[in-house]
């Protein structure tokens, strides 16, 4: 779909946070382009993940301003966020480990829900016709990341690699225009690492979703990204095309240096 | 439609019979996104006259061949049907085959119009540097950016055109409904299948396994061989009964239990895969439950014995096989192991082998001399003159 | 082994979602409905109805409502009781004080009003989790009991605040009889289970297990954690007060508040313990084990040769069995009877395979 | 403005009770971050084991030193059969375990000694001193002053012995503790054994003012808002956990009561633990974890 970067969808503006005066985040500013992959890269502690729980509202900055489809987001809760169209996966899986990968998926699209729970209690009203279409997108999104084996099976008996195929297909079941992935091949052996990658370029390319995506191995990033930022100490230290960022002084000492 | 009293002499004329007189009746299953989608023969026959449009525009006439590259699913059907509608034939290759040879195959063969299952088929045919007229693709997973298949059709969105005009079928009785092609010794080897050939092995099959329009049918492997055309296809046309595709290989022994086909044309591989299958799973030996079932499946047993294996293992065995319900277990191609035989027997279903009729020849004119002509691209019909 | 599944296949949606997907399934529940609404009644003893039946099903109803709020939301409740005594109090006082109310009707609104104490005393579960929630239940337990007993008006300053069952009529057929009571609970459990069954298959079902779960990630996929957990508590208020009106006028007849004292929210919680967290069977087999244990243990004591254990210790008995029964579950079967259940019929799905 | 200390000083002295049981629970919430319910059940077991040895005429100091024992073979029971096999399970499950083990511990305790009431009698007059123109029962005093030893000797275990370095180590970090070596089980079947001492004075001093009975294992239900004001880690929150619970209680009881009824005191420490709660939900002294996603 929409492969112009011309539009920014996400702008982080002089965002800072830090947990009882530990700075997590001294103040950091990029922006996202609509339909670009972007990699936040960096040593560990370097305030990724802050970043992206910052994005996703489950943390409050204390300072800066967050734009997001050009609209000012100010003081936003997870919940808005999601609202506006952005969904996200964990570092340490988050499924909800007592449900089946289709609810898994199905829990995924609970925003997209127009009939209320009494009329789903009492099964009358639009409630049947919506479980229907709402099954058969969950049953898209398990299509599109090959899930169909595993559909019926409970997300806590799945190997590590599944389960975060399930997360990541529990996020794209929101249709979300920006996806944030928090390390998603973390743990993953060669060919795992493969197939995750082929899933986030597809989902990327066919449904034009924004993405962001946390990870370490830079053949990876480097592979499928258009855009990396690189952290440090909470601390920009690089922002570009990836071979422009490869050769970043900075970047390469933080990567080559010590502590990593 | 004066064509009713036209003798029923193809594939495609069978199939509009059935859509004619039947046309409510279940023709296709496949277990897609969790249920299993119905068509009708109706239906069926519809999508198939609208690809027969789109490839009779494209320039498909009497005599070609059409590739097709896939996993058995309904498109394939429906695009061999086409194929077989504008009096032409379809030339099926397995994707689960090797790839170096079916590349080797596709390069030297230079096909003029495929339908290739999605990314990793469409890619075996930029490998063989094939460039096909018309290429159709039904999964377009991972496509878009890849320059070399720009030109490459959408099967969703060809199926959107209107059908095409004449409603009786192009095809005659010796044409060649499908052709098969294997790397032989020394040059390729082809296998040609005329619609009569089909049609008479189908009609002996009906008869002799009295198979009735109630029967379900799974395809799970590929049609990758003519027997399977043989054995499935023709009588499935002309018996008209269910065929049922499984979601796909990794489900396919849950879906088979869920359907509980009547009708299994296997080959020696899915019937000794399905022997292993129950062995890996069985209770451990020594096992107290394992004990009984070794008791129950015991091969020559006393009455009493034998009722209560039936319901205390042998019934739900069959039963989590899929197989409760099934009376036309047809083998086709090699024998059973022995083992694997007795084991089938035990449980009472009889594995029927139907011998494969293929004769593979070597086509007249080899096509390595013609590949690399500038006028590659007639290589096949000049070939087809030949031969037919 | 008793299944045929080879043939039962879905072609729509509507079909894969049925909870008994298994025609057998369907046959067997319909059988043992038959058996509830008919044979029972018309075989069963006086004993057995009122004495055994009546109280396994309302506490099977108790079990439910804490479950949904507990097993499938996550909310951990010791004030069960309470929203019982105030479904009690309400319905007695709607049948005394508003004339010509039809009992179902009553009933409901009981029902209603202990969801709004529930939802009330659920407030705090926005601000704080866990334990800390414990307070806020135990705080509805003890708060309610002292209102009930200490003001006339709710037991219609009958002397110490007993109140006692009004004529059961429904439609003018006079309910009073065990076989009517039976009747009735059988008939508005039946019904409030199957309501529940749709809810924790709905949505709303899916968003309580994730905040259960995870809440964190529910609230980042756009779950509205405040609303999903008041909704728990007003619904399994509404069901905790039909089971105590139920309690009171369907199995005792006349109720104190006392009756609804800690020891009923423990014997409710232990019910969901043993039968199965985020089960509705649980709630059932949990009810089941409560009820029918008191009476096997006595059985078995009065069997024993006599004076070697007096009657004084029988309760003590039960007291350690129950809790070491507890323990027990908690340790081997987490997810209670429901679970053994289901890996049962797993395994004879599946017979003679293994997986 | 006299009756107003009186009964100030009285509810605390008696919020001094609840702080002692809830010490109890501060020491194993610590230690094996078991919430235990329990704890009441342990205070009824070590008081009624007490009394039944003593009108059996077994000498006071034995009859304390057998008690100990007891709780000291409980503490390892309750390791074995409970903490070990539940080990790193949800501290939910965890604590509906503490329930079902107050259970046995009660239906135990009560099959062994029987259900009747049993007076205890310290030894200590009750009559009313009078201190600053107030009269204060010395038993209270004594009380107070037993608790307040008790504390100083339990920080004292804490902050100057090895054990008590092994159970902050544990209480702050199992794994860590693991890695240098502590022996997580020794740690806790000690823990429990401590918070059982604790629990057997605290059921002596109100044994003595209530007499020995089944009631006594319901100052559970005391100590739990205790806990939220006071917070769960800390022994010190605790003690005012539970004297602003026994000082509120008293005076609510006494100025509140005859507007809205008499009893309210077995509510009103909720009302205000929740109270607390909304205000700052890890209570006075308790720590906030971060919540890391």
């Amino acid at each position: 779909m929409t492969r112009t970067a011309a539009t920014q969808l996400l702008e982080l503006d002089n965002i800072s946070l830090s947990f009882k005066g530990v700075k997590a985040i001294t103040d950091i500013s990029f922006s996202v382009a609509a339909g670009e992959i972007c990699a936040l890269i960096g040593p560990n502690g370097a305030g990724k993940s802050s970043l992206l729980n910052i994005i996703s509202g489950v943390y409050q900055p204390q300072r800066g301003r967050i734009r997001f489809d050009n609209r000012e987001r100010r003081g936003m809760r997870a919940h808005d966020v999601a609202v506006r169209g952005v969904a996200r996966t964990f570092q340490n899986i988050a499924l909800f480990k007592g449900m089946s990968v289709l609810d898994n998926v199905l829990t995924g699209r609970n925003l997209k829900r127009r009939s209320s729970w009494i009329e789903q209690a009492l099964r009358i009203g639009r409630a049947g016709r919506e479980d229907d279409s709402q099954r058969e997108a969950a049953e898209r999104v398990i299509e599109f990341l090959h899930l169909q084996p595993w559909r019926d099976a409970w997300v806590g008996t799945l190997p590590y690699g599944l389960q975060k195929r399930v997360e990541l297909a529990r996020a794209l079941a929101a249709e979300p225009r920006l996806l944030l992935l928090d390390e998603p091949m973390a743990g993953m052996n060669a060919e795992e690492k493969q197939l995750m990658s082929r899933f986030i370029v597809d989902i990327n390319r066919e449904l034009g979703t924004t993405v962001v995506l946390i990870e370490h191995d830079i053949g990876v990033v480097m592979d499928i990204s258009d855009h990396v930022v690189v952290l440090d100490y909470g601390r920009k230290i690089g922002d570009g095309a990836p071979d422009v960022v490869r050769q970043n002084p900075e970047v390469i000492s933080a990567y080559l240096g010590t502590r990593h | 439609m004066g064509t009713l009293t036209e003798t029923l002499d193809t594939l495609p004329h069978w199939l509009h019979q059935q859509a004619l007189e039947h046309g409510t009746d279940v023709a296709l299953r496949h277990k897609h996104l969790g249920v299993w989608q119905v068509r009708t023969w109706r239906q069926l026959a519809d999508e198939v006259l609208r690809l027969a449009s789109v490839l009779q525009a494209r320039g498909f006439s009497v005599g070609a061949t059409l590739t097709i590259i896939s996993r058995p699913t309904p498109q394939a059907i429906v695009a061999a049907l086409a194929a077989q509608w504008l009096g032409g034939a379809a030339s099926l290759f397995d994707p689960l085959d090797g790839v170096a040879g079916q590349v080797e195959l596709l390069g030297e063969l230079q096909p003029d119009f495929v339908l290739a299952e999605g990314y990793e088929e469409l890619s075996r045919l930029g490998a063989a540097q094939v460039a096909p007229r018309v290429v159709i693709y039904l999964d377009k997973r991972g496509l878009s950016g890849s320059v070399a298949f720009d030109q490459a059709l959408d099967y969703a969105t060809l199926i959107e055109a209107k059908a095409l005009d004449e409603r009786v079928p192009l095809a005659h009785a010796q044409q060649t409904a499908f052709v098969f092609y294997r790397r032989g010794p020394q040059a390729i080897e082809q296998q040609r299948i005329s619609h009569a050939e089909l049609l008479q092995h189908g009609q002996q099959l009906v008869q002799r396994e009295g198979l009735r329009r109630q029967e379900e049918a799974l395809a799970a492997r590929g049609f990758a061989s003519g027997d399977q055309a043989r054995y499935l296809l023709a009588p499935w046309l002309i018996a008209g009964f269910r065929l049922n595709f499984p979601e796909n290989l990794a489900t396919r022994d849950r879906d088979r239990r869920e359907l509980g086909p009547t009708l299994v044309a296997g080959t020696r591989e899915t019937y000794e895969r399905l022997h292993s299958y129950v062995l890996e799973r069985l209770p451990a030996p020594g096992d107290g439950a394992r004990r009984l079932v070794d008791w129950a499946l015991a091969a020559r047993s006393g009455p009493l014995r034998r009722f209560i294996g039936q319901w205390l293992v042998r019934r739900p065995l069959r039963d989590v096989l899929g197989f409760s319900r099934i009376h036309a277990p047809l083998l086709v191609g090699d024998a059973l192991k022995p083992e694997t035989q007795a084991f089938f027997d035990t449980l009472g279903i009889n594995v029927r082998q139907w011998e494969g009729a293929a004769h593979w020849e070597v086509p007249t004119i080899s096509l390595a001399s013609t590949t690399h002509e500038p006028d590659e691209r007639q290589s096949q019909r000049a070939w087809k003159e030949a031969t037919t | 082994m008793f299944y045929r599944e080879a043939g039962q296949f879905n072609t729509r949606y509507a079909e894969d979602r049925r909870v008994f997907a298994l025609r057998q399934d369907r046959h067997g529940l319909a059988a043992l409905l038959l058996v509830a609404f008919v044979v029972v009644p018309w075989l069963g003893n006086d004993y057995w109805l009122s004495a055994i039946l009546i109280p396994f099903l309302v506490l099977s109803l108790a079990g439910l409502g804490l479950n949904l709020l507990t097993g499938y939301a996550g909310q951990l409740s010791l004030g069960s009781a309470a929203f019982m005594a105030v479904g009690a109090f309400a319905t007695y006082n709607l049948e005394v004080r508003v004339g010509g109310l039809p009992l179902l009707f009553s009933l409901a609104l009981g029902g209603l009003t202990a969801a709004l104490v529930s939802l009330l005393f659920g407030l705090p579960s926005l601000r704080i989790k866990g334990f800390y929630l414990l307070v806020s239940t135990l705080a509805a337990q003890f708060f309610v009991t002292w209102t009930l007993t200490r003001f006339g008006w709710f037991s219609n300053d009958s002397a110490s605040g007993v109140i006692s069952a009004p004529r059961l009529d429904i439609f003018g057929v006079n309910l009073d009889a065990p076989a009517g009571r039976y009747l009735l609970t059988l008939t508005v459990v039946v019904a409030l289970f199957w309501l529940a069954k749709n809810l924790v298959r709905s949505e709303l079902g899916r968003q309580w297990m994730a905040v259960r779960d995870m809440d964190t990630a529910a609230a980042v996929i756009g779950i509205p954690l405040a609303k999903t957990k008041l909704l728990a508590f007003a619904i399994s208020g509404f069901y905790l007060g039909v089971a105590g009106a139920l309690w009171a006028f369907a199995y005792l007849g006349t109720v104190e508040p006392h009756g609804f004292d800690l020891n009923r929210s423990f014997q409710i919680l232990f019910i969901i313990i043993i039968g199965g967290l985020g089960s509705l069977l649980g709630n059932f087999l949990g009810a089941a084990f409560i009820v029918l244990f008191p009476v096997l243990l006595s059985n078995l004591v009065s069997l024993l040769p006599g004076g070697l254990i007096d009657a004084g210790q029988v309760e003590n008995l039960q007291k350690m069995f129950f809790g070491a029964l507890i323990i027990l579950f908690l340790i081997k079967e987490p997810e209670g009877l429901a679970r053994l259940w289901q890996r049962l019929r797993q395994r004879a799905r599946l017979w003679p395979l293994r997986y | 403005m006299e009756f107003f200390f009186e009964v100030l000083i009285g509810g605390l002295l008696a919020g001094v009770m609840y702080a002692l049981v809830a010490i109890g629970f501060v020491l194993i919430y610590k230690a094996s971050g078991v919430f235990n319910f329990a704890q009441g059940a342990m205070v009824l077991f070590s008081a009624l084991t007490f009394v039944s040895l003593l009108e059996r005429g077994v000498p006071f100091w034995l009859a304390f030193l057998i008690s100990l024992v007891a709780m000291l073979l409980i503490a390892v029971a309750v390791e074995r059969v409970v903490l070990r096999p539940l080990v790193n399970r949800s501290p939910i499950t965890l604590f509906m375990a503490t329930l079902g083990l107050s259970y046995v511990i009660e239906g135990f305790a009560q099959a062994l000694w029987g259900a009747q009431v049993h007076g205890l009698d310290l030894g200590i007059s009750d009559e009313p001193l009078e201190l600053g123109g107030m009269l204060l029962s010395q038993f209270d005093i004594f009380a107070a002053l037993t608790a307040a030893s008790l504390v100083a000797l339990l920080s004292w275990l804490f902050n100057r012995t090895r054990l008590g370095l092994a159970l902050r180590a544990v209480a702050d970090d199992p794994l860590a503790a693991l890695a240098v070596g502590i022996r997580l089980q020794r740690v806790w079947v000690v823990v429990w054994t401590v918070a059982g001492f604790v629990g057997l004075v605290a059921g002596l001093l109100w044994g003595a003012r209530l007499g020995v009975q089944f009631s006594l294992s319901l100052v559970v239900l005391k100590a739990l808002p205790v806990l939220i004001i006071g917070g769960f880690t800390s022994i010190s929150g605790a003690i005012v956990g539970g004297l602003i619970i026994g000082a509120s209680e008293k005076l609510a009881e006494v100025y509140l009561g005859p507007f809205i009824g008499s009893g309210i005191e077995n509510w009103f420490p909720y009302a205000l633990a929740l109270l607390f709660l909304l205000v700052r939900p890890a209570g006075l002294f308790g720590e906030r974890a971060i919540e890391r996603v």
